[in-house]
């Protein structure tokens, strides 16, 4: 590996898929408003303006009782999603020996565990801070802990981690499985992706997982883990508007909200961009192949668009069994494609 | 510049009620929610969180009640912010505090939203219909892009 | 459960409001969990009394009218009519049969855009911004109607002491109007209807959930259509003249007392509705709207019941020798429903929770009773039945 | 279950066309237009038509919403009486308390609709000459006497000659 390559790889790649993912909250949100049959917002507006007006606001210090560490959480989630991001690429891949599955698969696990530090760290005004003179007319309580609804979010994804996020690893395993090895770049050599020339014109040759029985269901298995990882809806139940509106980042303002909503953008990206790289077999390479990558890592964002559109959240009493449903079909596909 | 024209493509509004009849309420949750009116092609997005608000749209008149919590959600707010007052009783007090002419208002509110913090916009009706609170809203935005 | 079983169980609180996405009106929602089970809910709803009851103490009876009608936005018809039925029958004033047509067609249209606002609300809550999306748009139809009927799409004051506001009457280009968009609703109705009941996504969250036993129904006065769903086939509409002379309507009801019959209901409600504005249109008689002759005096004690949107109504006044107002008092459902609601939500998930509360379609402007604003001592409470005895009894 | 299969298949072709050529969209776009052009005005409150500018409106509102403007070109009623000023209502004022309704002597004494309504007056047109003709509906004296005192000097006698 030359360091040349390494050097561009690391500079070029995160400010273009950085650059990117900001057009993709728009493009969700115009997808569902034209289900909804109504205008939308202009696609720039959800994730590229926003984030600036958040920069320009004034900046706050939010309530909690480590505000710089607060602070610090979505900053640390952008770096880690671009780390995994890097770890898919070609040019990363004898590092450390860490572009495996098994490490990106951890790092996915460090980034949801963020929201569980946000939750602890925050308390905003919307409920156990609003001045109401409460009064106990005759409930029982026994109690006097207070939750907050950062609290209650906390605690959801604590139990999302352990129960909601095996069908992405099944989802990922499923290439691993059939390539014979859970280093990423020989997913991709399986696929027929050769690291040291890949040029625009080979794409035709590469022989997708995706279009395969196995992969299929693996790939259907990605998908709810995907939504899950993203706490989108239907597994929203995190920051669902129901009771606790929006759960962990409800005290981010100003520069530390932009950056939130970068992060949430950058794994809206990322965790698409693998799946183009364990499914399709194109990872992410400096040249002008990262264009068609760049177009396929939207179709995970649209698909999780249309899905949330028809969906409620869902509560536990449906996440179980439905989670169970997508861990069996992660299962299947794993058999399928030790077949 | 940049900064001009990104508070001018993302307006984020919140909604408080404070104790009004619902009239107004449901007239701005029409303004958002119906696809008719379909308030998010003007660039305004409704959010719940003061946090990410810049806009905060209030109904009804101030109840006694509500008199904290609303100036906490205002100062939780970072600037730069701005206030609607919409339906004759976020001006005024409305019939609550006026109908009662020689008898006096209700001692229960407080009256406009005005009295507790400062307003920005009026928007009269009682209630206003959508389209009054979509045009007064974009009208407002330049406002908020004026700012420091 | 038993309630030290419950006590026990009880470990965390979790506030919910005064400004919340999911309970929009300002009031405090309390839930305590086990884990994110609820065991025990208390809703406290001070925030928006406005002491309506207490200003119109002495005001001219027409001027106290038009102050019921603000009592509430999504009630506000049946409160103005309620109210002025009262009067007009305390007072002996006749009223033309137009005008009870007229009046039956406000509160059927002000039933539709209640029960399309309760499903809006309800999918929003659900987290199913499409379909509350589907829902308002929907309603859209009933709120041009209403504005077609009276020039304002919320607060249409139609009755006025006599009959209605003839700027409300009907003629015969404002009721071709008015047909033809209560056809297009029901059509967009019905296939509303069909679509959400067999989506399995939507039902699994609404089935099972929200409890409401017959017996509990009965005990903590759950009103309207969330008495209906539990199975008591009562409605006030039975025993108001207006409505039961004139039309034929029959009555929703549903036994399983959970929050998708709640929903059922008042769906079948609508169908309902529409069917009586209809006949109230086609058999409208041909009259002046309005009778201005008569004459305002003294009324003795008077009350008046009727079917709102979401329960039943009651107000009660007496005037003065001048028609002034000496007291008048209003109760309204959502006061007692909401208190079905506290034990209906137990046992649920934190998430259901607010949907069963939601499933009594709340709204609270209307539900506060007094609150005492003790400025020396700064301290607020509200009164309970006890205190308000004693302090009756000091005072008497 | 073939039904519901055709059913689904339908969403989804309905959806994806939705999706990409936004076509079935509810939202209107005059109403758009307007909106961002400024052009959305407060609704009629005056039906210049029935008012005969007698001013009872404006004397009984409570917060002096209404002002009675002058008009530039004064409009002949009835051969004795002409109307010289036209009531304007302030909307960021009213509370929509209807008095001025309900005090407007055409409701009150005829039973029309009243030529002024805070929120849309709507489109009454009546021969206004004819209705002053006819007989006021007695109705109780103190009532009467209340909005008789109301009016300005002019239009009480105009009114009580129909009397
Ligand atoms: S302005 Fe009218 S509709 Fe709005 S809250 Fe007040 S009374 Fe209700
Ligand atoms: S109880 Fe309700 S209606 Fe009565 S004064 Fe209070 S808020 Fe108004
Ligand atoms: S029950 Fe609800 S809708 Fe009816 S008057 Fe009360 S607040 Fe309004
Ligand atoms: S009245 Fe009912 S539907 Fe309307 S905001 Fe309140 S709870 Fe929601
Ligand atoms: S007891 Fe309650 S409801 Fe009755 S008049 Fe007093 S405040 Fe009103
Ligand atoms: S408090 Fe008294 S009057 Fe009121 S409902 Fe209970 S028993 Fe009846
Ligand atoms: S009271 Fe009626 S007729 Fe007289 S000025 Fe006012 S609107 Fe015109
Ligand atoms: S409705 Fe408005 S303009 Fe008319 S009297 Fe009342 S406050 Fe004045």
């Amino acid at each position: 590996m030359e360091w040349d390559t390494f050097a561009l790889t690391t500079a070029v790649i995160p400010v273009v898929f950085f650059a990117s993912s900001t057009y993709i909250p728009g493009i969700m949100r115009k997808i569902q408003a034209r289900i909804q049959l109504r205008i939308g917002p202009p696609i720039l507006t959800p994730g590229f303006w926003a984030i600036f007006k958040f920069i320009y606001k004034e900046r706050i210090t939010p309530v909690s009782p480590m505000p710089r560490l607060y602070h610090a959480l979505p900053v640390i989630g952008i770096f880690l999603m671009f780390f995994i991001l890097l770890l898919t690429t070609p040019a990363w891949s004898g590092v450390l020996g860490l572009a495996t599955l098994v490490a990106i698969a951890g790092l996915v696990k460090v980034e949801e565990a963020l929201y569980i530090f946000m939750g602890n760290l925050s308390q905003s005004i919307l409920s156990v801070r609003m001045p109401y003179p409460d009064r106990i007319k005759g409930a029982i309580m026994k109690g006097a802990t207070r939750r907050s609804f950062e609290q209650v979010a906390a605690l959801r994804t604590f139990k999302l981690i352990s129960i909601g996020s095996f069908p992405l690893y099944l989802g990922m395993f499923v290439p691993a499985v059939m390539a014979g090895s859970i280093s990423i770049m020989s997913v991709a050599a399986y696929q027929g992706f050769d690291t040291a020339a890949f040029g625009i014109r080979d794409i035709f040759s590469l022989s997708p997982l995706l279009f395969t029985a196995p992969g299929l269901v693996g790939a259907l298995a990605y998908v709810a883990g995907y939504l899950v990882v993203l706490n989108e809806y239907p597994f929203s139940i995190m920051h669902t508007k129901a009771d606790v509106i929006e759960g962990p980042s409800l005290e981010y303002a100003a520069r530390a909200r932009a950056a939130y909503y970068l992060m949430k953008e950058a794994t809206l990206i990322v965790m698409s961009s693998i799946f183009v790289t364990l499914y399709i077999g194109l990872p992410p390479v400096v040249g002008w192949a990262l264009v068609p990558h760049l177009l396929l890592c939207l179709a995970l964002p649209v698909a999780a668009a249309i899905i949330s559109a028809f969906t409620p959240v869902l509560t536990f009493k449906q996440v179980y069994p439905l989670s169970l449903g997508c861990t069996a079909l992660g299962v299947v596909g794993v058999i399928l494609a030790i077949l | 510049m940049l900064k001009e024209i990104s508070r001018k493509n993302a307006v984020h509004i919140m909604l408080v009620y404070t104790g009004g009849c619902n009239g107004c309420d449901i007239e701005v949750v029409n303004a958002v929610m119906s696809p008719f009116y379909d308030m998010e092609q003007y660039k305004v997005m409704l959010t719940w969180n003061p946090r990410e608000a810049d806009i905060l749209a209030v109904t009804g008149p101030v109840t006694k009640k509500f008199e904290k919590a609303l100036k906490e959600i205002y100062e939780a707010i970072p600037e730069p912010k701005l206030v609607a007052a919409i339906g004759t009783c976020a001006i005024t007090g409305g019939p609550y505090a006026n109908l009662g002419g020689d008898l006096g208002s209700s001692d229960q509110i407080i009256g406009g939203v005005a009295k507790v913090i400062p307003v920005d916009a009026n928007i009269p009706g009682c209630p206003p219909r959508p389209e009054d609170i979509l045009q007064a809203v974009a009208s407002v935005i330049p406002l908020l892009a004026g700012k420091r | 459960m038993a309630d030290t079983d419950r006590k026990e169980r009880a470990e965390v609180e979790v506030p919910l409001g005064i400004v919340h996405s999911a309970l929009l009106e300002p009031f405090r929602t309390r839930l305590f969990v086990d884990d994110e089970m609820v065991v025990d809910a208390e809703i406290t709803y001070d925030t928006a009394h406005r002491g309506i009851e207490r200003i119109m103490e002495g005001m001219p009876v027409q001027k106290g009218l038009i102050l019921t009608e603000r009592i509430c936005g999504i009630c506000s018809h049946i409160h103005i009519w309620n109210g002025t039925r009262m009067v007009e029958r305390g007072l002996g004033i006749e009223v033309p049969q137009r005008a009870h047509y007229i009046r039956v067609i406000g509160a059927e249209l002000e039933r539709l855009h209640s029960h399309l606002l309760f499903f809006g609300h309800a999918f929003e809550i659900l987290g199913h911004e499409t379909f509350s999306m589907r829902a308002f748009m929907i309603r859209e139809p009933v709120q041009n109607m209403l504005f077609v009927l009276s020039g304002n799409r919320v607060h249409y004051t139609i009755p006025v002491l006599g009959g209605i506001r003839p700027r409300c009457d009907i003629d015969k280009q404002k009721k071709q109007t008015l047909l033809s968009m209560l056809a297009t609703l029901e059509e967009s109705l019905i296939q509303f209807r069909d679509r959400t009941l067999n989506d399995s996504l939507i039902v699994s969250r609404v089935r099972d959930i929200g409890y409401l036993s017959k017996e509990d129904a009965v005990k903590y006065g759950a009103l309207g259509p969330n008495m209906r769903a539990s199975g008591i086939a009562y409605d006030w509409r039975m025993d108001v003249s207006e409505y039961r002379d004139n039309f034929d309507f029959e009555i929703a009801v549903s036994d399983g007392g959970m929050v998708v019959d709640r929903v059922a209901v008042r769906v079948a409600e609508c169908i309902e509705s529409i069917s009586i504005i209809r006949q109230a249109l086609e058999t409208l008689p041909d009259e002046e709207p309005v009778n201005v002759s008569f004459e305002l005096g003294p009324m003795e004690y008077q009350v008046s019941y009727n079917e709102a949107a979401r329960g039943e109504i009651y107000d009660s006044c007496a005037l003065d020798d001048n028609g002034r107002i000496l007291s008048y008092q209003n109760r309204t459902p959502t006061m007692s429903s909401l208190s079905a609601m506290e034990v209906a939500c137990i046992g649920d998930h934190l998430t259901d929770a607010t949907i069963t509360i939601a499933s009594c379609d709340p709204c609270l402007t209307c539900t506060n009773r007094m609150t005492v604003i003790d400025e020396a001592r700064g301290r607020e409470y509200i009164l309970e039945p006890e205190e308000l005895r004693r302090l009756a009894r000091r005072r008497g | 279950m073939k039904n519901m299969f055709v059913f689904m298949l339908k969403g989804a072709y309905d959806n994806v066309v939705r999706i990409l050529f936004a076509v079935d969209r509810k939202t209107s776009l005059p109403m758009r237009k307007m909106i961002v052009s400024g052009g959305v005005a407060y609704p009629k409150t005056v039906n210049d038509a029935a008012c005969i500018g007698c001013g009872a409106c404006a004397n009984t509102c409570p917060v002096k919403a209404i002002e009675m403007v002058p008009l530039e070109a004064p409009v002949e009623i009835t051969p004795t009486y002409v109307k010289e000023r036209r009531p304007v209502l302030d909307p960021l004022k009213c509370m929509f308390c209807f008095q001025c309704h309900d005090n407007c002597p055409i409701f009150a004494f005829y039973g029309k609709p009243g030529a002024i309504h805070p929120r849309c007056v709507g489109e009454w047109t009546g021969n206004i000459a004819e209705l002053l003709q006819q007989p006021i509906v007695m109705r109780d004296s103190k009532e009467y006497d209340a909005v008789i005192a109301l009016l300005d000097e002019k239009a009480r006698g105009l009114l009580k000659e129909g009397h």
